[in-house]
């Protein structure tokens, strides 16, 4: 794998950095890939923009960022509306339909809607949602085992929550396979 | 010459008794002479330099602390020149009105240091104002010994937040027209441990004030009027006894009572035991420490 | 009063927590946080004393070293404002400990009083500035904007030293290296990183402790030099002066006038200040190429030459990498590890004549001027590839290289 | 008799120590010191109750009583 770029964006508080911060320890830790994970957020502490990016590599990673996206994970509408265009030609795109309500203006991509906030509700609350958009894209990226995964989680979420946290991320899994 | 005892060069050569604190003062190194002192004749820094003294000469004595635990740390200003190169210890002449912060890190890094911290009016309560809060908030384990002469003496005589209302100054020609601040009630607001304030006509209870307070765990403020003969344009011996018929011995009982003009409390205003930073954290550091 | 949900720092307070923490980064692979490594690399140093105020984006290097200090036996304290937290290491560090704190633009401009005096009176300490763009508020992302404040930020002459890690592994390298700086030259340091490293996440391998080097101050007592016959700016074999601790018994005089070798004062005259000003200027300027660490890459008759420091040399270096694959074979690299002392000697004996240099900052163009003096007559162009609040990527960098190359 | 010991170089001639002296037995000298202030003297040191208060006052740590 030369090259892997993750993006999720959303609104801060949607627990975008947490996921970023999974994948990155996933492929870092448990899959012995390199990872470097960044993250960038406005001033405010909670609904401002927030986005984080992960690329993976079996190389040596240079440029720390995102320069086209294997992989798009858009929580918000103004996330998608700035990111889309940094999305590579086939690249896969997850939205939450509850939040992204525009038609998605490309068709050279793969698009999967998943109700992510609707889903943690089910789970419990709605905080898990992250967890949902996770396990959706642990699925779809398959670059990364679900073992590096399930211990990456474990070792990021209070333990108190873990077993919410791990269904969620099943429920996310599940929901783009099925 | 003789070599010093503490030298860093030579000492004046000398065939009588000399002062007993010039012990703990560097009267010449290797470059020269250091005394007589920068002040002006009659300056109240010198006194309360001296009572300060006397303190840490009592209690080196009394409570066997090694003298070199003691530093003296000062900002900027007449009242911290005292720690230009004058002292027998270890003491830095730091930046305008922030000795506490650096006695915070020293007192932090090393806590078995006695920091004396020996600021001015315009030290304390102007640029340093916050740092002065905010120190006795924290309670830290430290003496303040503050040279309050009423205006700015090294820069020439401007007003300062302890000029009193309608006094003229370089700065203020037209009278002061600023509301004054009280150093003391604001140590206690603020949280300090001991407070007490007296004057350089007062060198017994100065020297008292000063050894209750470095003995005292927490913060303690210690505040000396002091007479600067040069910008009050007055003779030091007249201004001292001047101090002395205005200072008004303080007592809880008699808080209430209205002071007139120019009269000021002096005596102890505080004296309790709120809990001391570095004994708080000390129990935090200690969670970590391995269980034998 | 204020109510806290303390569930949030279960964990720290967790047996096993307490347990794992007590010393030093254990040898192995880390997969951490920029900041959380750069607390890691101090403690390493040796540094056991943080003050700080909290600022967007450094606050993550504050908090890490609330919860680490006191595992450690270090203390740690949130000051006021930033002004007392710089001034508080210069009274931590006298009393012999290392002391750091970290900031970003507006709190590192509060920081230069204390700088100056630290640079007057040779006290060691560690300043770690999160970049942020400016100027005022400016915003909260990334930058370079304070290389220049850095060097001549504070009033007065002298000089500091100023890194620029790139990466998580060098914010913990890097903060070591800085302290050695530190302590050796007895001189205040600055970490130069910036939001993207400092919240980055990312390996970091911590080899075994006994491959990290960690230098310590001089001691007058260890030179075996008596308090009576101690001078404290007195250099010693020409490099500069030991450093007792305050309550060691040296009675040292710390203080920011221009003072003679015993620490008189009041003896003034011009040659005296010029003595003792141009020595702490030269004891780090003379040594710029000792002190500095620059790096270069496919410097073997290069024609043109991308310049880059800080987090902007991994975008540099992919553009590098990338032009060369497509045919431009005469593209240099040259990455200044070190930003202060500029290492002049250094970069003039690895460059050769030069067509073009082109380098990408995060600012309008500001380390490109020390550049440009030290390879005058080296290269017919200098071209600045400035960008602001965010980092460069690669694709910007390459678009400037094929316009000028291509242009001719 | 108490002697007093008076460091002419350090002593800036404030009077503080004359106007303080409980026994009164200071008085200005006549004579300049080197850096053109007049210092304390005293020709009644008998009187002297040796309080110490003048050593206490003194800004410039240049006056000392000692029994002799």
């Amino acid at each position: 794998m030369k090259r892997y770029e993750i993006r999720i964006a959303g609104f801060g508080g949607q627990g975008v950095v947490t996921v970023g911060k999974i994948v990155g320890a996933a492929a870092a830790l448990y899959d012995k890939k390199n990872a470097v994970q960044t993250q960038s957020y406005g001033p405010e502490s909670r609904g401002g923009a927030c986005k984080s990016e992960v690329v993976l590599s079996d190389g040596e990673i240079h440029y720390p960022k995102v320069r086209m996206a294997d992989i798009l994970v858009a929580l918000s509408q103004p996330a998608l509306d700035i990111y889309l265009k940094d999305l590579k030609a086939g690249g896969i795109l997850i939205i939450d339909p509850l939040t992204v309500i525009k038609e998605v203006p490309r068709a050279d991509i793969k698009v999967f809607k998943v109700p992510t906030a609707e889903i943690a509700l089910q789970v419990g609350n709605k905080k898990f949602q992250n967890m949902v958009a996770l396990g959706a894209l642990a699925s779809l990226t398959g670059v990364i085992s679900p073992e590096a995964f399930e211990k990456a989680i474990k070792d990021s979420v209070p333990p108190r929550t873990l077993g919410q946290n791990l269904e969620a991320f099943k429920k996310g899994n599940d929901y783009v396979r099925g | 010459m003789a070599k010093g005892e503490r030298g860093e060069g030579v000492e004046p050569e000398r065939i009588f008794m000399k002062h007993p604190m010039l012990e703990y003062l560097k009267e010449s190194g290797a470059y020269g002479d250091r005394f007589p002192t920068i002040f002006c004749p009659g300056c109240g820094i010198g006194q309360a330099l001296n009572y300060a003294l006397n303190a840490v000469d009592h209690i080196v004595k009394k409570d066997k602390i090694p003298r070199d635990n003691f530093c003296f740390i000062a900002g900027i200003g007449c009242s911290a020149r005292v720690t230009s190169h004058y002292l027998g210890f270890d003491a830095i002449w730091s930046l305008h009105g922030r000795a506490p912060a650096v006695a915070t890190g020293a007192l932090l890094a090393r806590p078995e240091l006695r920091a004396i911290v020996v600021t001015g009016d315009g030290d304390a309560a102007a640029i340093g104002g916050n740092h002065f809060i905010q120190v006795c908030r924290r309670n830290l384990d430290m003496t303040v010994l503050c040279m309050n002469n009423n205006l700015y003496g090294m820069t020439g005589g401007q007003s300062s937040p302890t000029t009193s209302r309608g006094v003229p100054s370089t700065t203020a020609p037209y009278g002061n027209v600023e509301n004054t601040f009280d150093l003391c009630e604001m140590a206690i607001t603020a949280g300090a441990n001991y407070v007490a304030r007296w004057t350089t006509a007062h060198p017994h209870q100065c020297i008292q004030a000063l050894e209750k307070g470095i003995r005292k765990k927490g913060l303690s403020f210690i505040e000396i009027m002091v007479q600067c003969p040069t910008h009050w344009k007055q003779e030091p011996a007249k201004m001292m006894k001047k101090f002395k018929s205005q200072a008004v011995r303080f007592s809880p009982e008699k808080k209430s009572e209205a002071l007139k003009k120019d009269q000021f409390w002096v005596g102890e205003f505080m004296d309790r035991d709120r809990p001391e930073w570095l004994e708080t954290y000390q129990k935090i550091m200690d969670r970590f420490k391995e269980k034998t | 009063m204020s109510e806290v949900d303390e569930t949030a720092f279960e964990p720290l307070l967790s047996e096993e927590a307490q347990k794992a923490l007590r010393g030093p980064l254990p040898p192995g692979d880390y997969y951490l946080f920029g900041s959380d490594a750069c607390v890691e690399g101090a403690i390493f140093a040796g540094c056991r004393y943080y003050a700080g105020y909290p600022i967007t984006p450094a606050s993550e290097i504050m908090e890490k070293a609330a919860q680490r200090m006191p595992q450690v036996g270090g203390r740690f304290i949130q000051m006021e404002d930033e002004i007392s937290s710089a001034c508080s290491l210069i009274g931590a560090s006298w009393a012999g400990v290392k002391a750091m704190t970290a900031t970003s633009g507006p709190g590192f401009s509060l920081m230069m009083e204390a700088v100056s005096f630290a640079v007057m009176s040779e006290t060691p300490f560690l300043i770690v500035n999160v970049q942020r763009p400016g100027p005022g508020q400016g915003y909260i992302t990334s930058s370079q904007e304070d290389v220049m404040q850095a060097r001549w930020g504070h009033h007065g002459g002298g000089a500091i030293i100023a890194l620029a890690p790139s990466s998580v592994q060098e914010m913990f390298d890097f903060t070591i290296q800085a302290f050695n700086y530190a302590e050796e030259w007895r001189v205040p340091v600055i970490l130069l990183a910036d939001e993207t490293v400092a919240h980055m996440r990312e390996k970091l391998i911590v080899p075994p402790w006994e491959k990290i080097k960690v230098i310590n101050r001089i001691k007058p007592q260890v030179l075996g030099i008596p308090p009576e016959k101690f001078l404290p700016y007195e250099p010693y074999e020409g490099k500069v002066p030991p450093m007792p601790a305050w309550g060691d018994g040296y009675r040292v005089n710390v203080v920011g006038l221009v003072h003679h070798p015993d620490g008189n004062v009041t003896k003034y005259s011009p040659e005296m200040h010029m003595a003792c000003v141009s020595r702490i200027y030269q004891k780090i300027e003379d040594h710029a190429d000792e002190i500095a660490q620059v790096e270069g890459l496919y410097l073997e008759g290069c024609k043109n030459l991308v310049v880059a420091y800080g987090t902007v040399t991994r975008s540099a270096f992919e553009a590098v990498e990338e032009l060369r694959e497509n045919g431009k074979k005469d593209l240099g690299f040259l990455r200044l590890k070190t930003l202060w002392p500029f290492p002049d000697g250094k970069v003039r004996s690895m460059i050769g004549p030069l067509e073009n240099v082109f380098f990408p900052e995060m600012n309008l163009g500001y380390m490109i001027h020390p550049l440009r003096e030290s390879l005058r007559d080296r290269a017919k162009q200098f071209i600045s590839i400035p960008f602001l609040g965010a980092l460069h990527s690669p694709d910007l960098i390459i678009a400037k290289i094929n316009e000028v190359i291509r242009g001719k | 008799m108490p002697k007093l010991y008076i460091e002419e170089r350090y002593c800036k001639g404030c009077g503080i120590c004359i106007e303080f002296c409980q026994a009164k037995v200071l008085k200005q000298s006549k004579k300049m010191n080197s850096r053109g202030y007049f210092p304390p003297e005293s020709d009644e040191m008998e009187k002297c109750k040796k309080c110490g208060m003048c050593s206490l006052l003194c800004p410039d740590f240049a006056i000392v009583v000692s029994d002799e």
